[in-house]
């Protein structure tokens, strides 16, 4: 499990494109949005958390469609599926690997791209901490999505119409968060819901996932 | 000799149509069994459906849980990844070691370090092949093994499997070229599901 | 015998035949009954005018597009616990309607909510999880349409209605806490059923069994539909088998 | 006619929407149940002829 995990993140990082891409994309639609909306730094600082929380979800969907498309192309995951380790936990670990190399690098980036949009001071805390928080399930629901659909020829936009609709609970909870931390209002349950959303993902989606991969092998 | 595997009366199917009914055959400790049979005619899905990968759709098939080492046209190997690195892996995975012997009898061990990516067809399937060794599973079911390698890695691997099935291993191979083994031949031909053979057709519900 | 003889496709087709003319001509009565009443002979709300008329589609669509989405959430589960073509069969077959049901839904509120709350849209949350329900309509149905193999395509298009189900109930509630109802007074629901008098009541209900008795009949239309398609399918298998 | 009051534009064009688009589901599910009956009794007859 461990092998595959530290294959998976040696892959990203030496094919280049994983999680530079990823940034690069964030950078880019919170730099967009300015332009968008007029540059005042009221409505910014307003919007803020919401933008970051978009942004980091779209570029977190950038990279779905990899987690088992190549690994299927190449055969990997016809080995990996007659290998002894079951596929709930292949699952678990590519879905972790993506969040190490998308999740995790959007958490850290956050705060920057905060300056840019004017985030007011006690938002970049509850900003990261509703990241590192839900982006964990945007991985994990990802990795569903391209379970599903690792099996078509043109599979991403259907992957990209199959997650953004299960994004949905984490991105209320999650902007939420990051709201009300910026506005210093109270945000326990929030924060609890998000949790919750993660914590639920993990536990049960591996399974279906790994229920899908193997439909899609034989 | 102990039987490894054994199939009976195995229908296999792809698609939703049946392609091969009624096949029974057993391999035994250090025998091999090449399948031979036109393009086409469900080498490949049988080998699958032996491997776990997909479901039969009548039969039986026993054997020793987690004892196949399935080998198909696509290698699994990682371009970015060194020939070492890609062999590491996979013994990992199996928790079997033997990467240098591998490597040896393949005769990789001045490639080691380059990427796979930078390997010839022939040179990636030999690769592909010494992944069987790291395993450490006694029975490989082998699709193709032979495809773009030349008379010399066909020796090696011919010489490998012949190790494998003195240490008491078996092999069952789809192949069309002679690999000169002592093996048996197993045609599939016979087999061939005839519409309205009945059995396990998935779409027979609508029939 | 037990009763999922009834599942076998032959058998459903067989006892199928009868009942779609039967149920045809009662959606047909009931829903012209149900919307006429409404329409012609039912008086203005003292509130809302003549705009609560729109209840009469919108309340039973709004159900319908829920109870089509549940339908297909069994369907899903018989499909994959016994797997009876006809159950997977079904639950694609009502994908469309309820999705016409949710768009239905949709527009008549946003019809229904420009005299009312002054806007075409207002991101209500009953009406954002319709919006939502639309699109998990619109996923399970390209995933139906992208995949091949229809044994395949039952599998996974089964797997999502379960996970969709889950994340449709997580956004409902999600959807309430991010906007609580700014608008819930202006709503009529099935759960304030005391605020609906008789007048309005009464053919109210017979709308309703309108719409569910056209589901139930357009369900069995659209799934003797697929079981055809299946059997053509498998027909020309064979016959490439030769 | 009932009078609609105020409310003419948005009853009628609801009643509409909803009447267009369930007929419209209608249609399409009847014709497309008749065309696949149809291309289905002219597979069954070449299966039946052989």
């Amino acid at each position: 499990m461990i092998r595959l995990l530290l294959r998976d993140i040696v892959l990203a990082v030496r094919a280049g494109g994983g999680f530079g891409l990823g940034l690069a994309f964030f950078l880019i639609v919170t730099v967009l949005v300015p332009f968008g909306v007029g540059p005042e730094a009221d409505l910014l600082s307003r919007i803020a958390p919401g933008i970051l929380w978009v942004g980091a979800l779209l570029s977190c969907l950038l990279s779905l469609d990899r987690i088992f498309q190549l690994d299927f192309e190449d055969g990997t995951l016809d080995l990996l599926a007659t290998a002894p380790i079951p596929m709930e936990g292949v699952v678990a670990v590519k879905a972790l690997a993506h969040w190490l190399t998308t999740g995790l690098p959007l958490v850290l980036a956050a705060p920057v791209f905060g300056v840019l949009l004017n985030l007011p001071g006690p938002g970049y805390v509850w900003l990261v901490a509703s990241l590192a928080l839900g982006t964990p399930a945007l991985s994990m629901i990802g990795a569903f999505g391209a379970a599903l659909t690792v099996g078509l020829k043109r599979g991403g936009l259907l992957l990209s119409l199959l997650v953004l609709p299960l994004y949905v609970p984490t991105l209320i909870y999650g902007t939420e968060v990051a709201r009300r931390g910026a506005e210093g209002l109270d945000l326990g349950a929030p924060i609890a819901l998000l949790a919750g959303i993660t914590l639920a993902a993990l536990a049960l989606l591996p399974f279906a996932a790994a229920a899908a991969i193997r439909v899609n092998l034989r | 000799m102990t039987s490894l595997l054994e199939v009976q009366d195995l229908t296999v199917q792809r698609g939703g149509v049946a392609v091969l009914a009624g096949v029974s055959l057993s391999l035994a400790e250090g025998e091999a069994l090449i399948l031979r049979g036109p393009n086409g005619s469900g080498k490949t899905t049988l080998l699958r459906t032996i491997a776990g990968l997909q479901p039969s759709s009548a039969g039986r098939i026993s054997v020793v849980p987690e004892a196949i080492a399935y080998a198909a046209h696509a290698d699994g190997v990682k371009s970015v990844l060194t020939v070492v690195e890609n062999l590491r892996f996979w013994s990992g995975i199996y928790g079997a070691g033997g990467v240098e012997e591998a490597l040896e009898t393949f005769e990789l061990e001045g490639l080691a370090d380059r990427p796979a990516g930078a390997l010839s067809a022939g040179q990636k399937r030999r690769l592909g092949l010494s992944r069987l060794l790291v395993t450490g599973r006694s029975i490989w079911v082998l699709d193709e093994p032979t495809v773009s390698l030349d008379r010399a890695a066909v020796a090696m691997f011919a010489g490998a499997v012949r190790a494998h099935l003195a240490a008491g291993g078996a092999a069952l191979i789809a192949t069309h070229i002679d690999l000169g083994l002592e093996a048996r031949t197993f045609d599939v031909a016979p087999y061939k599901a005839r519409a309205g053979s009945g059995e396990g057709e998935f779409d027979e519900a609508f029939l | 015998m037990s009763i999922w003889e009834y599942a076998n496709p032959l058998k459903f087709m067989g006892w199928t035949a009868p009942l779609v003319p039967v149920l045809s001509v009662l959606a047909a009565v009931a829903l012209s009954v149900g919307l006429i009443w409404g329409y012609f002979f039912t008086p203005d709300d003292y509130r809302m005018g003549a705009s609560v008329k729109i209840i009469y589609i919108h309340v039973p669509s709004a159900m319908m597009a829920i109870n089509a989405w549940a339908m297909m959430l069994v369907a899903s589960l018989i499909w994959i616990v016994r797997r009876h073509h006809v159950s997977a069969l079904a639950a694609k077959a009502a994908a469309p309607i309820g999705m016409v049901m949710t768009v239905i839904a949709l527009i008549t509120g946003a019809i229904w909510g420009q005299p009312m709350w002054g806007t075409w849209w207002a991101w209500d949350p009953r009406l954002t999880s319709f919006l939502i329900l639309f699109l998990f309509y619109i996923g399970y149905m390209a995933m139906w349409a992208a995949i091949e193999n229809p044994d395949t395509a039952a599998d996974l298009t089964s797997v999502l209605c379960l996970v969709g189900s889950v994340f449709a109930i997580l956004s409902r509630y999600a959807v309430n806490f991010w906007n609580q109802g700014l608008h819930q007074g202006a709503s009529l629901s099935m759960d304030a059923e005391e605020n609906v008098a008789d007048v309005f009541w009464v053919p109210l209900l017979v709308a309703i069994a309108g719409f569910v008795l056209l589901f139930v009949a357009l369900v069995l239309v659209r799934t003797r539909t697929e079981i055809r398609a299946r059997r053509l399918h498998a027909i020309v298998a064979r016959e490439r088998m030769g | 006619m009932p009078d609609l009051g105020k409310y003419v534009v948005e009853v009628l064009s609801a009643y509409a929407l909803t009447l267009l688009l369930l007929a419209g589901l209608v249609v399409i599910s009847w014709a497309r149940s008749r065309r696949m009956k149809r291309a289905l009794e002219a597979a069954e007859a070449r299966r039946a002829n052989g």
